[in-house]
């Protein structure tokens, strides 16, 4: 027993850390992050990767749910920490990991939240839980049709997660994505109930908005969709037009509000067909409450860790790292000079990257003058030091119009590169940055 | 085992391969599924040919050019059928056969 | 020449047999279309199996790498195209089933009545050391005109697939004088911009 | 058929034992000189371990309506179909089987990874790894032609898709001198099977992991294992194809092939992480109207060195 604790220990020795920083716990990110880089603690990317869910600040209701949403899709072992104040981050993650590693304490009633055990159970498990649904002719389920789950980590709402099975309805109710999803197995296999809404969703991309007969969520018929016809009581797959003149299967999808290098809350509400987005639309978690602005006090720092979460979505490592490093050290003041230099060094390495110039250049020109790699040199020049010119503000109307018609790849390095924090969503300046 | 009996197993498989697909062929409505049936009829005969040349003339490489003959066809018969599935869908936003009845002649 | 045909071997193809036809079956079986693209996928990798025991090293390696192209493309295109592609609404898109059946069963009784009253001439021939070897002498020699063929037929198999396949010619992207320096396409690649 | 396989030398399972060890060790050696060049050396040679043994005590994730069958299949077909590569490539002058046709065993190997990769996208039944899916499936078919190229040109050479023949020719010069542009294609199409750095787009952040977004516990281990594997494979095959395999002076043979893979890898790496990601979009333009007609005008250089008697 000793030996497995040890072995235990051991593994988890550097847990993969999930960020969530609500609105205004920017800097605390910032500490946090210097920390998980000193403790040589990688960064997950999705829930499915994470051992320690690390939620920084007081997030608002919308978000806590869908930060809720996301602990559920954590597998065991894993830990939630709520990290509050600068102060105690290390504390806070030691005590994470300390937790992490004893086997007994990891169960899923610690928090006494209601843990979708369906999602995190094993297989004899879920096949108990289908089996207990009890719907004849739930074949559907086994062979992996239905419901597209998981579809954006923390996926905001979770609409439509009806355990009893019933109607639920699909995606205008709010939150994000998460549609067709239930947990008990139930409600999205929605033939055999006949009930309420239901969207059941395709792989292909593909967004069999399947029709209720009961009425609820009537999505899609104002989509111009083509009806295929009726089989086995129930419409087929809605189409939508595209791109390439074909109407194929339309998906609806949510991003965010908890992405890597995401603005956090902020949820994209699209339709997918492939990987291209249209009828994109934006809104933040928790928008009626959001807190006022944090001013950035060090705009060389922000600069940084703006160019840092652009790396990260770019897929660059090395260079967020030397940026998230900097930054850092811009920020704690120790060896300003080393610090300039890296941060110097980074932004040279970025703004000149043809490579980064060839692979995302050209995205989102569409609105107002440059494109992402225009903004993100702006960013270099600001964190080498150098004044910019201000950019004009942009709503996040602009930006999914931008967003319409991109691929998810190019329409995540797009929100990368602007600088969209929480209060733009009333007043929407860009923060000016001298 | 004889030789015979070995090369009577396979060519049965490849005409339990050949039936299978025929089936599926005639009787499949969706013009991908269509195609499977095809391909599975191909694929028997696959079989029957390199049971051929092992069994028959392992000495002449007529068998195996006739493999990959089969081969090539599949390789065609995928890329065409499922261009005209595109333009077919493109054009009529169908992809079931029995739609294209009034194509009939 | 049995001897070159070991006990493993004939298992093994008497195994991977029954695991091509099985897979065969399934295929017009399974709900999920991706279960039944690889369900032929499987169908095909069985016969590359047999034909790896037969000795044809090549064409099984070669059956393996262009089915699996084949069945990857195939799998996209179905759920592409299928509004039931993964076993959501379980439902039957057969027409004239029965008559098919028979179809396909009489064909196979009549090969298998075939097959097995045939006498078989079963030779002790020379067997080529290679047989990978042998075709390709065989295609680049005696055979060419097999693979002269065979090369025109792809060649205007991309051509045809290609002009069926997309909606849009040199006109749309280039503008109607084709006098445009950049190509007005969706999504610009790698090249131009 | 000269030489003897390690299947026939050793015997079976000593050798496929062998073999497997040894693509888990070039695996670990991937993964390790890619956490050197990322995050520094501290605790490099430990890292990889640590973390596969974290992946051993984390649970297996499930998702709704996953397909499970295939993607549990994906998942398990991954790490296979890399080791079944290293099959064909020579270790100490043998390989674990000989065929005929090695090089394009190796080929057809790649493609049915290519076939895995997308189960394993589509399995989970989320948005996200299908994505990714979907970004392997271009990216696969844009460099699998480059690939095939590639290894044929080697082939073409040697006279033999034989790869014992391919290192046995190489005793005058090696084939990276005539046929560079081919060595180059062949590591970096590995890597875009491998969706490994600069091709790493069907994994990346930006789809949150894309087709391992979805991965805990052995699932996630077994793909990302069979990821680094396979790079090693690969390497080890350049190494074979084009540096003249286990030819050196002084040390021996399987020292020097093993020496010219770890060069190739930390090549690889040492490239790849100072780009970032390529989007598929650019770069499978790139696949089709450069890589594939470079790859066909080495292959007729060589070809014409071949008539020239330049190899004999």
């Amino acid at each position: 027993m000793d030996l497995i604790a040890r072995v235990r220990n051991w593994a988890l020795a550097r847990p993969r850390v999930l960020l969530v920083d609500a609105p205004g716990a920017t800097t605390l990110r910032w500490s946090v992050e210097a920390e998980l880089d000193r403790r040589g603690w990688p960064c997950a990317v999705s829930p499915a990767d994470t051992d320690l869910l690390v939620v920084l600040g007081e997030p608002g209701p919308e978000l806590a749910e869908a930060v809720d949403v996301l602990w559920s899709q954590v597998p065991e072992p894993r830990r939630r920490v709520e990290v509050q104040g600068t102060g105690d981050v290390a504390v806070a993650l030691d005590q994470g990991r300390a937790a992490l590693v004893r086997p007994a304490e990891s169960g899923t009633k610690e928090d006494g939240r209601p843990s979708p055990a369906s999602l995190l159970s094993n297989d004899e498990d879920e096949d108990a839980h289908d089996e207990g649904m009890g719907h004849a002719g739930h074949e559907g389920m086994d062979h992996g049709g239905g419901g597209h789950e998981g579809m954006d980590h923390g996926g905001g709402g979770h609409e439509g997660m009806d355990h009893g099975g019933g109607g639920h309805e699909g995606m205008d109710h709010g939150g994000g994505g998460h549609e067709g999803m239930d947990h008990g197995g139930g409600g999205h296999e929605g033939m055999d109930h006949g009930g309420g809404g239901h969207e059941g969703m395709d792989h292909g991309g593909g967004g069999h908005e399947g029709m209720d007969h009961g009425g609820g969520g009537h999505e899609g018929m104002d989509h111009g969709m083509h009806h295929g016809g009726e089989v086995a009581g129930l419409p087929m797959a809605m189409t939508g037009p595209d791109r390439d003149g074909l109407e194929l299967d339309v998906l609806k999808v949510a991003l965010g509000p908890v992405l890597p290098g995401w603005p956090t809350g902020l949820v994209l509400r699209a339709e997918l067909q492939g990987d291209v987005l249209t009828s994109a639309e934006l809104t933040w978690l928790d928008a009626g409450i959001l807190p006022a602005a944090q001013q950035q006090s060090d705009s060389q720092g922000a600069a940084l860790d703006r160019l840092a979460r652009f790396l990260d979505v770019a897929g660059w490592p090395t260079a967020a790292r030397d940026a998230r490093r900097a930054r850092d050290g811009v920020a704690e003041g120790a060896d300003r000079d080393e610090a300039q230099r890296l941060a110097k060094a980074v932004a040279r390495r970025v703004s000149r990257s043809r490579t980064l110039a060839w692979t995302a250049g050209g995205i989102g020109r569409r609105g107002s003058g440059g494109d992402a790699l225009d903004r993100v040199r702006r960013w270099c020049d600001m964190a080498s030091g150098q004044p910019v010119e201000d950019l004009p503000a942009m709503s996040l109307d602009e930006v999914a119009a931008l967003v319409e018609g991109a691929e998810v790849g190019s329409a995540r390095l797009l929100v990368a590169s602007l600088d969209l924090s929480p209060v733009s969503a009333v007043s929407a300046p860009e923060h000016l940055h001298a | 085992m004889t030789a015979e009996l070995v090369l009577q197993i396979v060519l049965t498989v490849a005409a339990g391969l050949i039936g299978v697909g025929l089936f599926g062929a005639l009787s499949q409505q969706t013009i991908v599924m269509v195609m499977m049936g095809l391909e599975l009829v191909l694929n028997g005969v696959l079989l029957a040919g390199g049971a051929a040349w092992y069994f028959l003339a392992p000495e002449l490489p007529d068998a195996q050019v006739l493999v990959v003959v089969a081969l090539v066809v599949m390789a065609v018969e995928m890329a065409m059928g499922f261009a005209v599935t595109v333009a077919f869908y493109r054009a009529r936003q169908l992809d079931m056969i029995d739609m294209a009845s009034d194509l009939r002649g | 020449m049995l001897s070159d045909l070991s006990g493993w071997a004939i298992t093994a193809v008497a195994v991977l047999g029954v695991l091509s036809v099985a897979a065969g079956v399934a295929v017009f079986v399974v709900d999920s279309m991706a279960r039944a693209t690889f369900a032929l996928l499987a169908s095909f990798l069985a016969v590359a199996g047999i034909l790896l025991a037969l000795d044809l090293v090549y064409l099984a390696v070669v059956t393996a790498l262009m089915m699996t192209i084949e069945m990857a493309i195939m799998a996209v295109f179905m759920i592409m195209f299928m509004m039931n592609p993964a076993g959501l609404m379980p439902m039957t898109m057969v027409h004239n089933a029965k008559g098919s059946a028979v179809t396909g069963a009489g064909a196979f009784v009549v090969l298998v009545v075939g097959i097995w009253t045939i006498d078989w001439p079963t030779r002790d021939t020379s067997r080529p050391a290679d047989s990978t070897r042998q075709l390709g002498e065989a295609i680049m020699g005696s055979h060419m005109l097999v693979m002269l063929v065979i090369g025109i037929g792809l060649f205007a198999t991309i051509l045809a697939g290609t002009v069926l396949a997309t909606a849009r010619g040199r006109y749309d992207r280039f503008g109607p004088r084709l006098d445009s320096q950049r190509p007005d396409d969706p999504v610009s690649g790698g090249l131009r911009r | 058929m000269p030489e003897q396989t390690l299947a026939e030398a050793w015997g079976l399972a000593p050798a496929v034992l062998g073999v497997v060890g040894l693509g888990l060790v070039l695996g670990l050696v991937v993964a390790v000189v890619d956490r050197v060049v990322v995050f520094g050396a501290s605790g490099a040679a430990v890292e990889p371990i640590r973390s596969s043994a974290r992946l051993l005590v984390e649970q297996r994730r499930t998702t709704l309506a996953a397909d499970r069958l295939l993607w549990r299949i994906g998942c398990v077909a991954v790490p296979t179909l890399a080791l079944l590569s290293l099959a064909v490539v020579p270790v100490a002058g043998r390989t674990l089987w000989s065929t005929s046709a090695d090089l394009v065993w190796f080929n057809a190997m790649e493609a049915l990874l290519w076939a895995a990769v997308w189960l394993v996208g589509w399995g989970p039944n989320a948005v996200h790894a299908l994505t990714g899916g979907y970004r392997f499936l271009a990216q696969g078919l844009a460099y699998e032609l480059p690939l095939m190229f590639a290894l044929i040109t080697a082939g073409l050479a040697a006279g033999s898709l034989r790869t014992t023949d391919v290192v046995a020719a190489q005793e005058g010069l090696w084939f990276v001198v005539t046929m560079p542009v081919a060595f180059v294609i062949f590591v970096a199409s590995a890597a875009a099977f491998a969706f490994w750095g600069p091709f790493a787009a069907p994994a990346a952040a930006d789809i949150a992991g894309g087709v391992t977004s979805e991965l805990s516990g052995v699932d996630r281990l077994l793909v990302e294992a069979g990821r680094a594997v396979f790079l090693g494979a690969s390497a080890a095959m350049a190494a074979a194809l084009f540096l003249g395999g286990d030819s050196g002076p002084w040390l021996p043979g399987p020292l020097w092939h093993l020496l010219k893979t770890l060069a190739v890898v930390a090549a690889l790496v040492w490239v790849g992480r100072r780009m970032p990601v390529l989007r598929p979009d650019r770069t499978v333009e790139v696949g089709w109207m450069v890589l594939v007609p470079l790859t066909l005008l080495q292959a007729l250089v060589v070809a014409v060195l071949v008539l020239n008697g330049f190899y004999a």
